[in-house]
């Protein structure tokens, strides 16, 4: 039974959820196992792409560990995801692209866009439920507040 | 094989994309022939509707080819639109209602909301692949920075 | 025993007047404005890296004390900086960040600028003809730019004396291996940060905050011998710490923090693997080495309240992919918004603004002293160089940093 | 040769009248100054009376920071009160437009009739000790006048009237306003960060239409685009420009920006085909007509940095649809949020602005000088510029290019 666009739509829309929700481990179990995530965006000021984030399943897995024991940015994020294309390519891949709006709620409850950007995501259709292998959230935007330690 | 409501979906969306991307002929692919744009809200002020852009297939591609000799705008907008409704009147035509959040980032990267409304769109599904047929951007937001050469 | 209002309004019980200061520092207005005229606009302020305005037409728009500015190499190869204003009704010239022109057009009349600042043409010049002006008395206004290790730095005040005497031996630990290598920026991002420009610069300077560090605690503070490195004062408010008493470098354990390895492979040339330095110019610029990492960090003032933090990762030009994108991720773990510090930093800066902004807070102290056997040099997390750059500061301002505006004495 | 700092910060080598000190834009000291001697003193642009036909139609707007309503009263005439409750001071009417019997304040429900006279009092009988009574508490009305349709108000009550204070200048277009019955179809509002008067004087500084893509395809390449004179009002400081010396129009080649047809059907009698006639009224209002359509555009200050620019666009009232959307399609090429000039026009002002704010220019130059004989000057000349800052000087009784003697007396 081939996995359908919906499904993958789901998987997308469930990693925001689980993100939102700072449900680590399960979030993880969204990708395959040996894949890759990146922040990256195009810097105009020195004219090339670039990299603000970068971890395979060991590090992120690390970093995301790590998160409670740092001083955090103080309230919540949530993501806005609408799939907006799904390509196959071969039976066993397909790539996604997804529009992502970010919202910052401080703890006061004021809600702010914190960023805008898009998921290049390629999914790992060849098993019975679908697996991100491989993620890049292109930032649109570089102005993020203050930053945080967590992957978008 | 009639189109699905998949395949309107996904026109919309690559409408967003293209403008996003500045790609004004592939964005005019997605135009059927002697189709109309108008850009519209209701102003409080004269308490009647209004037109802030209204062209027809000559007028906007003339208009998209000749941004490029203006001043550089600065700055990038991202649409982030979700279909809302699909309505078929016969085999011909859909009407399909959008939300979009349209937002605007500076070139230091500071990312703000510049205008929330919705495309009514007419799709013609006559053929094999979907077309827009007309197009009416309803602006929520009136206040809209410095305004666009662009379009939304 | 809590304090009550008298106590914690007046002057901490310290040994002497250098080791606090008036939070007034950060949050006064005039101070502020005081503080444009004459430490920012007399002092070497720095721009970029020269692999940003590489070739001829290269060029990189910023702003000092609110005054709009535009760097550019000419085309005779020499880097020179303009007031980003045209001289006809005043718009800004160069409206995009950074780019590549063959000249300067001010888009509102359309007047040209060549790369070395002279007005070159007008619409319809027989306008001026009877009233005057004529294109030569039209020229931009330049301001002096010079160049040290290839760093760029400006400085408004024309007579100030030059660019390699201001830094002196401050430039020791790193002109060296800067020049080792040809390098490039690949990294960059700004933040906009709730505090004095100052608070940013002297959060980098003071490494006893490094407690709170999660990163720092587990790879550095707690292992041998990081205390055994002296400050290393310099003229001109400059100071950097790097080798110890010894002369050996300072390695950091990065594997003591979950999922990290050391840094042995890719260190530039002249760095021990592991090697940790930094060297703070006066009045704003930090220089960091991490073994495999080079990070430029420095604050821009837009109001007493409000800076702006530029973070730049140098690499080495035309290493391979691999290499260099090694060398992004160990950057990027530590520096950069999503990176295990910055944010933390940044949390820092804005939580003591808050305090002082509302007066909360009337002082900042900075009297950690410890002193090696040699009475002379200063462990790293004493406060020894926080005093040294408030003595600078002092004595560019003609005013007291623990009693900018005798709020003691005379009532305001 | 660049220039040194010393060069930079002394005034330019031109005759004082041509050029103004940056102050004039930023300085909060002048700008309320400005409020005090200018702005409250000369007719502020409102409104077009076809944005409140019907009795009890009414706008709300600001002038100088103060709250106004101009409404029709019951005896047909145009009347502006300071919105301004008499009890506690909240504002009585509070949405941008509408219609109303009578004006309520939410507050504590006190009511005012349409001529300001206050007729209700919540429990009245609570005011008998101490008074204020009824008749006591009225609003404080506004001098209002209607010239051509267009509805003026002005604080200063002895001010001379509005006819004359528009002065020979009405000749720009009081015959077109008297053939055409105009109404409304156009509005939007900017907020932009910069002064007022550097907005205004970008509309009445024609040397910039080198900065628009449209007017160098359509006006710039036409040689007769330069025979229009500034007629200029040097008793109000008005200016406008209109028909070329030989009393022929000049006729704006709009086909020469891609997809764009020349203006020849639709045309507001009194104008020929392509006819371009433009009014600047001081202190901050502009009528402009392009052959098919009439543009008013004026801004409200709220401090020195920060204007509100509004757009009006006129059509014919009554006419067909098809006619009414071709209009509106011929207006927003050119003006409007999504036009092609719209966005330019604001960053020009802002742009400027960015570098004037903390004093990185100190200077405004506005030498341009290019006459056409008897004493007149051609478009792109900076004449009415000069006149209007030779106004700017009379009302403020400060010289422009050195209102604060920054050069002489220490500050």
């Amino acid at each position: 039974m081939t996995i359908s666009d919906d499904q993958i739509k789901n998987l997308i829309y469930k990693s925001c959820r689980l993100l939102d929700a700072e449900e680590f481990d399960d979030y993880l179990d969204l990708y395959t196992e040996d894949f890759e995530y990146k922040v990256t965006n195009y810097s105009p000021e020195i004219k090339s792409d670039q990299e603000w984030m970068d971890a395979n399943r060991a590090e992120l897995k690390g970093l995301l560990a790590n998160v409670p024991l740092h001083f955090r940015l103080l309230g919540s994020f949530m993501r806005h995801a609408t799939v907006y294309d799904i390509e196959r390519n071969g039976a066993d891949t397909a790539n996604a692209l997804t529009y992502v709006t970010i919202y910052y709620t401080t703890p006061e409850g004021a809600t702010s866009v914190w960023a805008v950007g898009r998921y290049h995501d390629k999914i790992d259709v060849s098993g019975d439920t679908p697996l991100i292998a491989d993620r890049n959230m292109k930032l649109e935007t570089r102005e993020v507040g203050i930053g945080t330690h967590l992957p978008m | 094989m009639p189109i699905s409501d998949e395949q309107i979906t996904r026109l919309i969306y690559r409408s967003c994309l293209r403008l996003d991307a500045e790609d004004f002929e592939a964005y005019l692919e997605l135009f059927a022939p002697e189709f109309e744009y108008r850009i519209s809200n209701y102003s409080v002020e004269i308490r009647k509707d209004q037109r802030w852009m209204d062209v027809n297939q000559d007028e906007y591609k003339a208009l998209l080819e000749s941004i490029p000799l203006h001043s550089k705008p600065l700055g990038t907008f991202a649409r982030h639109a979700n279909v809302y409704d699909i309505e078929r009147n016969g085999e011909d035509r859909a009407k399909v209602t959008t939300f979009l959040t349209v937002y605007y980032t500076t070139p230091d990267g500071g990312t703000k909301v510049f205008a929330v409304g919705k495309y009514f769109d007419e799709v013609d599904i006559s053929g094999d692949q979907p077309l827009i047929a007309d197009r009416e951007v309803r602006l929520e937001t009136r206040e809209v920075g410095i305004g666009s050469i662009v379009p939304m | 025993m809590s304090r009550n209002a008298e106590e914690h309004l007046s002057p901490p019980k310290v040994a002497d007047g250098e080791s606090y200061i008036h939070a007034s520092v950060y949050t006064d207005p005039d101070l502020f404005a005081e503080e444009e005229e004459k430490v920012l606009r007399r002092t070497w302020k720095f721009v970029c890296h020269i692999s940003e305005v590489e070739k001829a037409g290269d060029y990189r728009t910023h702003q000092w004390t609110g005054v709009p500015l535009v760097t550019i190499r000419g085309n005779d190869d020499k880097v020179r900086t303009f007031v980003n204003t045209c001289s006809h009704r005043g718009a800004k010239i160069v409206r995009d960040v950074a780019g590549n022109m063959k000249h300067m057009t001010c888009f509102f009349h359309m007047w040209e600028y060549d790369l070395e600042g002279n007005c070159t043409y007008q619409p319809r010049e027989e306008g001026y003809e009877e009233l005057g002006p004529t294109k030569d008395d039209l020229s931009l206004r330049e301001i002096r730019t010079d160049i040290f290790a290839g760093l760029i730095f400006i400085n408004f005040d024309g007579n100030a004396e030059s660019l390699r005497d201001y830094i002196g031996e401050a430039g020791e630990p790193f002109e060296k291996i800067f020049n080792n290598h040809e390098l490039e920026v690949f990294h960059y991002n700004q933040t906009h940060v709730k505090g004095n420009w100052k608070a940013w610069y002297l959060t980098n300077c003071d490494l006893y905050h490094e407690w709170s560090h999660l990163v720092n605690r587990t790879t550095s503070v707690l292992t041998k011998g990081y205390h055994d490195r002296p400050w290393r004062i310099q003229p001109n408010g400059h100071g950097y710490n790097a080798h110890h008493l010894d002369g050996s470098p300072f390695q950091v354990n990065y594997k003591k923090y979950k999922s990290w390895e050391n840094r042995d492979h890719l260190v530039f040339k002249g760095l021990a693997p592991g090697e940790f330095r930094v060297t703070d110019i006066f009045p704003n610029l930090s220089v960091f080495f991490r073994a495999t990492c080079i990070r430029l960090n420095h604050s821009t003032p837009i109001a007493p309240g409000h800076c702006i933090m530029e973070e730049r990762g140098l690499a080495i030009k035309g290493e391979s992919r691999e290499d260099r994108r090694m060398r992004t991720k160990q950057f990027v773990q530590i520096w950069g918004p999503f990176s295990r510090n910055a944010s933390e930093d940044c949390a820092y800066v804005e939580a003591t603004h808050a305090c002082q902004e509302a007066g909360a807070n009337p002082y900042d102290l900075m009297s950690r002293v410890e002193k090696f056997e040699d009475g002379v040099h200063e462990r790293i997390h004493s406060d020894t160089y926080l005093r040294h750059f408030w003595g600078e500061w002092s004595r560019l301002m003609g005013r007291p940093a623990n009693n900018p505006k005798n709020f003691m004495e005379a009532a305001e | 040769m660049p220039r040194t700092a010393e060069e930079f910060l002394s005034p330019p080598s031109v005759p004082e009248d041509c050029y103004v000190s940056s102050s004039v834009y930023t300085d909060p000291d002048l700008y309320a100054e400005e409020e005090e001697k200018l702005l409250r003193r000369t007719w502020k642009f409102v409104c077009h009376v076809s944005e409140v036909p019907n009795i009890g139609d009414y706008r709300t707007h600001d002038w100088t920071g103060v709250p106004l309503v101009t409404v029709r009263s019951p005896d047909k005439k145009v009347r502006t009160f300071v919105n301004s409750c008499s009890h506690r001071g909240s504002r009585v009417v509070r949405y941008p437009a509408g219609n109303m019997k009578h004006m309520t304040c939410f507050f504590h429900l006190w009511e005012y009739d349409l001529y300001g006279n206050c007729t209700y009092q919540t429990r009245d009988e609570g005011y008998e000790a101490h008074g204020p009574t009824k008749e006591q508490a009225g609003l404080r009305e506004v001098r209002t006048d209607t010239f051509c349709g267009l509805v003026f108000m002005n604080f200063d009550g002895n001010a001379a009237p509005l006819r004359e204070y528009i002065g020979e200048t009405a000749t720009a277009f009081e015959s077109i306003f008297g053939e055409n019955d105009f109404e409304i179809f156009h509005l939007n509002r900017t907020h932009m960060k910069g002064n007022w008067k550097a907005w205004f004087l970008t509309n009445c500084d024609f040397y910039h239409e080198w900065g628009h893509q449209v007017n160098r395809s359509t006006n710039l390449t036409s040689p007769d685009y330069h025979d229009r004179p500034w007629r200029l009002n040097h008793a109000q400081g008005h200016g406008y420009t209109a028909r070329k010396l030989d009393n022929e129009p000049f006729v704006v080649q709009y086909k020469n920006y891609k997809g764009w047809k020349n203006r020849d059907g639709l045309v507001l009698r009194g104008l020929q085909p392509g006819e371009l006639v433009l009014t600047d009224l001081f202190p901050n209002t502009s009528v402009f007509m392009r052959t098919t359509c009439v543009r008013i555009n004026h801004s409200t200050p709220y401090g020195p940095d920060h204007t509100v620019m509004e757009e009006r666009g006129l059509g014919i009232k009554g006419e067909s649809e098809a006619d009414r959307r071709q209009r509106a399609k011929e207006f927003t090429q050119v003006w409007g949020p999504y036009s092609r000039n719209g966005a330019e026009d604001v960053a020009f002002v802002e742009e400027s602005h960015r570098c004037q704010e903390f004093g990185a220019n100190k200077y405004d130059v506005i030498s341009r000088n290019e006459p056409i004989g008897d004493g007149l000057q051609r478009p792109q000349s900076d004449a009415y510029v000069r006149l209007f800052y030779d106004k700017w000087g009379d009302y403020m009784g400060r010289p422009a290019n050195n209102p604060k003697n920054l050069m002489t007396a220490a500050e």
